[in-house]
């Protein structure tokens, strides 16, 4: 078993990312073309909008072993469904708080909006959640309670 | 059981350099419900084609996941070759191993092992795809095109000889845009209004347009084919169709000194005015900021303070009581062609944009900038085409011309080249020239970048016939000493400071979109860049459309545009739209939401988010009619796909195909393998 | 309650209601009464101990009430927010129900154990309580009463656990939910779950799932508070309904308070007034968003 | 308000009257000024001709002597010791490993809290305390803010006026009730530290400056950066035709001291190589 300090240092996060089509996936295409690296442990899951994101994703998400989860979408005004990312802002402003009050810590989901020009900010995005979820190690509360296999 | 083909594309070695393809195959051919898995140098090649082809056929695959590139760029190609191959194409999906895993990470292992996990959950999601058919929807075979400069009169008259409708959007009293304001237009020199009148009188006697000047877009909505838009018809206060353009009005009027803008602030103009001699339509309008009457009327007078303008008109055209006016359109295409303004030093300044006060516009007389220019050169100008100094009227001996002024400066100004200045200030050296013969034009650049078709050429005229001095600096600061500028700039090439006394200084300041750009580009859900040019759906591939269906884009409401520019824009915008047109029916996408009447208990929180008003309400009666419950259900013509009712619906009665909770949750499943 | 008696006798006689569902006297406390004949009428009572939201009564999953006619119910005012829940989210027409508005003084926290309302007694909702005179209603009875005793028992709760570590709230949480079977009392008691099918019952593909392990206990109380948000009217069925005493009145109020504070939205008894969540604002806060 | 105060090298010597000014003028206007004790030279141009980690760590040290005596906010009068000090707070700010090579030559804790402020800066918040006590002393008197070349630049360190288009000072001195006149030398070079090895280039430029601030009718040219003060006033008789009238070179504490009615002999007035005094006696007949 290595020690915590070892599992630490070689703790890869696992993180899924839930982003919308029009603007965050296709920033993080941006951010391809452009080369312009990143670390791998995020694992993006494309949705037609932020407004599609659904509370139950996240859960899951968590239940299925994620270390920490990303939601990004478009900046308000820009969505490409008019009003899809002010819905989904309203309903994660609530599921956020209530996350922090039943004891889930809040610093394992970053919420963000990623325009379709902004692949530097994607990889920022990317690279901060990476080495905040790094510094929390594993999600051992949720997993334990989860029960995994393996 | 799934019998899904995987084919893991090398991109040459953009995919192959840092993601083991083979490996990515074979740990593949191992998963659950994959009957066949092969990597290959270029999938989206016809032999890659071929290969899916091939396999659909021997495995009578029931999915294929193509892991290679992001769906945005082979998606279609993709489903086009199952569908080729009898594969119903909505069984195939992309896993973007390219620009999400191969070309930004370094470390081969770790994007492998990522590759396989992309692969992987695509795989899964694939398992509960459901064969799906393209949605068909009539398209309204009109268009509408926002902004009556070249760029939208060309798309206007390409659209409308093509044989649809179009409806033309302009926000002036008359279309012509920034060209109409030019004297001559490089690199020919031929004369501006020479080459845009006929196009303008062409659009305005065009059966199949309908030309709407002095109005704006209110309000959009609806989809690709089938937008509704509703237009503002701003008052003019005089009624067009009796008006017959003689002008006895605009003479009458008692207001003379208003700085008019079409001859930017250079010349004046009466309160009732026609732009321009040209003006398309050639009616007149009121400013009612400066029109006494109507001054005298927001004071709340009683009596007519004025009337002069109606007394001249002979067919009693001007009508005070003229209100804004508003019409509704249904439209199937939208071209955006809403043009560029300058960035102008000092005046109506964007926020944090500060600089070039040193430059002195707006305070040291006879500073101007390019449009100030072309006015005072244009022959219907304020000077009537002679060169003169705005402040007292003498012929100046020397100017000094200064190239990127905003451009080319993240510091103070835009990031960005605008294009065209390097040309229009050569133009403006020659025009000089001729109109000054002993005039001396200095230009202080940076680089001249003149890379169209005789472009360079003319530049190279400029300085050698027409004795252009070309200093290679910057301007540090200028300012007034007696009746002439100093203006203290430096000559990098032959390392030494400069002063030169100069007669007149003209800015090249920057391209910017036109202001209000934000709100209309929301008003139509276009995303746009951070200085309001609107984002074009693909810089290469796709530079007329934008991500929204059916909105196109030309001119320099998309980026700092020329006229050629802007006219290949708007010919390559009308031919699109002329091509979405040409279809009887429109095909959609069919990722669109269905309700499982059985479980909807009918709250309607989805009516409520639904961005596009798709959800209907429909009574679920028994055999004997009585009414058991009224639930939603979703119109598949206009729903867009946004899966908002599905996120926010609490019992999970609506799905929306393509990507329904079965899928989503076999995305996520399959990542915690 | 002669006035409430008499009301209800004179609806049933003149057909305009065909049962007064009430309170009466049951074998073990106060229960809820369905009076279908005049003549029963006498079994009406109103008191603190009359806890329970009848407005559950009018959801239409109660499909065995669709038989007894046009209901007239007994409403405190803190039920008529349920009735104009269901109306808001089109579960029930206004025409098809009668309200007997009753003005209330407050309510036991335990009807079974206590008699007298005092502050360790009163129902932790009745302190904050800004409807003891009732606005939706067809008919009103009862004396204005005096103001509820106050109590701050269940805000303290809440601000304790917010003052705690995200670990310490966990902690709470696990050994709370631990106790709970699934047994879903809480989503039966509750007027505003009206779904057809609940999702946590949804198998393809399991959200949430079924047994009583943490995990699906977890997942299904996340789903419960999120669909309460801005729709609970804080009536407290659910917490008096759970076998297991877990406190979920807790969590309906602190995302009652996130509700208030983020979108100023407070429980309404106006239908016309949206619930929260499906509607947004431009100045929506975002700072939680990169 | 307190406020830490660095006088730097040239105010306990050659610009003692922008020390004793500076000094009346907050007592004036109830600003505390707290000399930094055992504070060191700043580098100036020498440091950073020289090395970079010196150049930095030596107004450094200052700063970190600020933070260890309480202060949050340091003022340097002198152009140059607050552009050596800016430039250190900007730099260290932006390098974390720069920021530890640093601490490590001071030895001392240092972690880079205190900003730095400049005369003009501090006279521009307290403008409003001025206009309320200064009388009509200076009413009509109409003066040239020079700049020169280092108050108000590089932008991205200073930052608190338009590098190119500055208007601090001309805010001050109408604060002090003066008119400031518009002119186009306000950001030329004086010639800085050439004054010894290249005298004629200065006496050419300062003669330039003279000359526009003459032209565009000022009674008095002001400045705050000492060096500018003893190019254009130590070095002006070099730059005068036989009969011109001179022009006094006031530093703008000395001209806001004037507003408050400060006798000239507290403002240092009498140090000065162009005589100021007649302005003030002007400035005090203008009070009567």
């Amino acid at each position: 078993m290595a020690t915590a300090a070892e599992s630490l240092t070689a703790f890869e996060p696992r993180i899924t990312a839930f982003v919308c089509n029009w603007c965050t996936y296709t920033g993080a295409d941006l951010a391809g073309t452009s080369r312009l690296q990143m670390a791998p442990n995020v694992r993006i899951v494309r949705l037609p909008c932020t407004g599609r994101i659904d509370p139950l994703f996240v859960i899951k998400a968590f239940e299925r072993g994620a270390d920490g989860v990303i939601v990004s979408g478009c900046h308000p005004a820009d969505c490409h469904y008019t009003a899809g990312n002010y819905h989904a802002r309203r309903r994660f402003a609530v599921f956020r708080e209530l996350l922090d009050f039943m004891g889930i810590d809040t610093r394992r989901v970053t919420f963000s909006w990623v325009s379709a020009s902004e692949g530097g900010k994607w990889r920022d995005v990317v690279n901060e959640t990476v080495g905040r979820v790094q510094a929390l190690g594993p999600f051992e509360a949720y997993h334990e309670l989860a029960g995994r296999q393996g | 059981m799934a019998r899904i083909g995987v084919f893991v594309c090398h991109c040459g070695e953009n995919i192959g350099r840092t993601v083991d393809c083979a490996r990515v195959a074979d740990a593949l051919r191992e998963h659950p419900g994959v009957a066949h898995s092969v990597d290959y140098k270029y999938m989206c090649s016809d032999p890659g084609q071929a290969l899916i082809k091939q396999a659909i056929a021997e495995k009578r695959l029931d999915g294929v996941v193509v892991a290679a590139c992001s769906p945005h760029m082979h998606e279609k190609t993709f489903r086009r070759a199952c569908a080729g191959a009898d594969l119903n194409p909505f069984l195939c999906e992309m896993a973007n191993v390219r620009e999400h895993c191969s070309w930004i990470h370094e470390d081969r292992a770790r994007a492998t092992d990522k590759a396989i996990d992309l692969a992987r959950t695509i795989v899964e999601k694939v398992k509960h795809n459901r064969p799906l058919q393209t949605i068909r929807i009539p398209v309204t075979r009109r268009a509408l095109v926002i902004g009556g400069g070249i760029a939208g009169i060309q798309a206007a008259l390409d659209i409308a000889d093509g044989g649809a409708e179009v409806v033309l959007v302009e926000k002036e009293p008359s279309i012509g845009g920034h060209m109409s304001q030019l004297s001559e237009t490089f690199p020919t020199l031929d004369c501006s209004q020479c080459i845009l009148t006929p196009r303008m009188v062409e659009v305005y006697q065009h059966p199949r347009i309908k030309l709407m000047a002095y109005s704006e877009v209110d309000a959009v909505s609806g989809y690709i084919g089938n937008f509704t838009v509703k237009i503002r018809q701003k008052a003019r206060a005089v009624d067009a169709s009796t008006c017959n353009g003689c002008g006895a009005c605009t003479k009458a009027c008692i207001q003379r000194k208003i700085p008019s803008e079409f001859d930017e602030r250079l010349g004046p103009r009466s309160a009732i005015y026609v732009p321009f001699p040209q003006a398309v339509p050639n009616t007149p309008v009121i400013d009612r900021a400066n029109c006494a009457y109507f001054k005298a009327k927001a004071k709340g007078a009683t009596k007519a303070a004025c009337g002069k303008c109606a007394e001249a008109c002979s067919r009693g055209a001007i009508d005070f009581d003229q209100q804004d006016s508003f019409v509704t359109e249904k439209v199937g295409a939208i071209v955006v062609a809403t043009g560029f303004q300058l960035y102008r030093i000092g005046a109506d300044q964007p926020q944090g944009l500060t600089g070039y006060g040193e430059y002195g516009y707006g305070t040291v007389p006879d500073v101007i900038d390019g449009l100030q220019f072309e006015r005072l050169a244009s022959a219907s100008g304020p000077t009537g085409g002679k060169i003169l100094r705005p402040s007292d009227g003498r012929e100046p001996k020397r100017i000094v011309f200064l190239q990127c002024v905003g451009s080319r400066d993240p510091a103070k100004g835009m990031a960005y080249c605008s294009k065209i200045c390097c040309m229009y200030v050569a133009k403006h050296t020659m025009l000089y020239r001729h109109k000054v013969h002993d005039g001396q034009a200095t230009v202080f650049y940076m680089d001249i970048r003149a890379a169209g078709k005789g472009y360079d050429e003319f530049t190279r005229r400029a300085i050698e016939e027409d004795g252009a001095r070309y200093v290679r600096g910057r301007v540090a600061r200028l300012y007034r000493d007696g009746d002439v500028i100093k203006v203290h700039g430096f000559d990098t090439l032959s390392g030494e400071p400069l002063v030169l006394d100069a007669d007149m200084v003209v800015l090249a300041t920057a391209m910017r979109p036109q202001p209000g750009i934000e709100a209309l580009a929301q008003k139509l859900s276009v995303s746009y860049d951070q200085h309001g040019f609107i984002n074009e759906a693909h810089p290469k591939l796709r530079p007329v459309e934008t991500n929204t269906a059916g909105v196109f884009v030309a001119g320099a409401c998309q980026a700092p545009r020329d006229i050629p520019d802007s006219v290949a824009m708007a010919s390559a915008a009308a031919s699109k739209i002329l091509g979405l047109f040409s279809q009887a029916e429109l095909e959609r996408e069919p990722t669109v939401a269905r309700v499982d009447t059985g479980l909807c208990s009918g709250c309607f929180h989805c009516e409520r988010v639904c961005p596009y008003g798709a959800v209907e309400r429909r009574e679920i009666r028994d055999r004997k009619g009585n009414l058991l419950k009224v639930v939603a259900e979703v119109n598949p013509g206009v729903c867009q796909g946004c899966g908002t009712c599905q996120a926010t619906c609490p019992s999970k009665s609506v799905e929306l195909d393509g990507f329904t909770d079965q899928q989503i949750w076999a995305e996520i499943n399959a990542l915690a393998l | 309650m002669k006035e409430l008696q008499e009301l209800a006798a004179r609806l049933l006689t003149d057909g305009s209601a065909g049962v007064v569902i009430g309170y009466e006297e049951g074998p073990r406390g106060v229960r809820p009464a369905f009076v279908t004949r005049p003549d029963d009428v006498g079994r009406l009572i109103f008191d603190p101990r009359c806890v329970h939201n009848l407005a559950t009564y009018l959801s239409p999953r109660r499909t065995h009430l669709k038989g007894l006619g046009r209901p007239a119910v007994v409403v405190k005012g803190c039920d008529a927010r349920a009735v104009a829940g269901l109306l808001r989210e089109s579960q029930l027409a206004r025409e098809d129900v009668l309200l007997i508005a009753v003005r209330c003084g407050g309510v036991m926290r335990h009807p079974e154990r206590h008699v007298d309302l005092r502050a360790e007694t009163v129902a932790d909702r009745c302190t904050s309580c800004d409807v003891r005179e009732p606005h939706l209603f067809d008919f009103v009875v009862g004396e204005a009463p005096a103001a509820p005793p106050v109590t701050d028992r269940r805000e303290a709760r809440i601000r304790e656990l917010e003052a705690g570590s995200p670990a310490d709230r966990w902690a709470f949480w696990q050994e709370e939910l631990s106790r709970c079977v699934r047994c879903h009392a809480c989503r039966q008691a509750c007027p505003m779950c009206f779904c057809e099918r609940c999702v946590a019952d949804k198998t393809q593909p399991q959200w949430v799932e079924s047994s009583a392990h943490p995990r699906g206990v977890l997942a299904f109380h996340l789903t419960r508070a999120m669909h309460q948000a801005g729709r609970c009217v804080d009536c407290g069925e659910c917490e008096r309904a759970c076998p297991a005493d877990i406190p979920l009145g807790l969590l309906n109020r602190k995302l009652a308070h996130v509700v208030a504070e983020r979108f100023g939205h407070h429980p309404s008894d106006d239908p016309s007034v949206p619930a929260p969540i499906g509607s947004y604002a431009q100045q929506d806060g975002q700072e939680f968003i990169l | 308000m307190r406020i830490g105060y660095y006088p730097g090298c040239s105010l306990h010597a050659t610009a003692r009257e922008l020390d004793e000014s500076l000094r009346a003028v907050a007592s004036a206007l109830d600003l505390e000024l707290q000399e930094l004790d055992d504070w060191s030279c700043c580098g100036a141009t020498s440091g950073h001709a020289t090395n970079h980690l010196l150049s930095l760590a030596l107004p450094a040290r200052n700063l970190a002597l600020a933070e260890a005596q309480g202060h949050d906010r340091v003022l340097a009068p002198c152009a140059a010791c607050y552009n050596r000090l800016a430039t250190a707070r900007h730099e260290i700010a932006a390098d974390a490993a720069l920021a530890a090579r640093v601490a490590r030559v001071l030895e001392r804790p240092f972690a880079n809290r205190v900003t730095v402020a400049n005369l003009v800066e501090v006279l521009r918040e307290l403008g409003p305390a001025i206009t309320a006590r200064a009388g009509r002393s200076l009413a009509g008197l109409k003066v040239a803010c020079y700049y020169g070349c280092l108050l108000v630049r590089p932008a991205a360190v200073v930052g608190f006026d338009d590098p190119e288009q500055p208007t601090s000072m001309e805010d001050v001195v109408r604060a002090a009730g003066a008119t400031p006149v518009a002119w186009q030398m306000r950001l030329e070079c004086c010639g800085g530290a050439f004054s010894l090895a290249r005298t004629a280039s200065v006496v050419r430029l300062g003669r330039a400056i003279l000359d526009d601030a003459r032209r565009a009718g000022a009674e008095a040219l002001v400045v705050a950066c000492p060096m500018c003060h003893s190019n254009l006033d130590f070095r002006q008789s070099a730059m005068l035709e036989r009969g011109e009238k001179p022009l006094p070179v006031l530093y703008l504490s000395e001209l806001v001291g004037l507003a408050l009615g400060i006798a000239p002999d507290t403002l240092g007035l009498q140090r000065h190589f162009v005589d100021a005094r007649p302005l003030a006696a002007r400035a005090a007949a203008e009070v009567h």
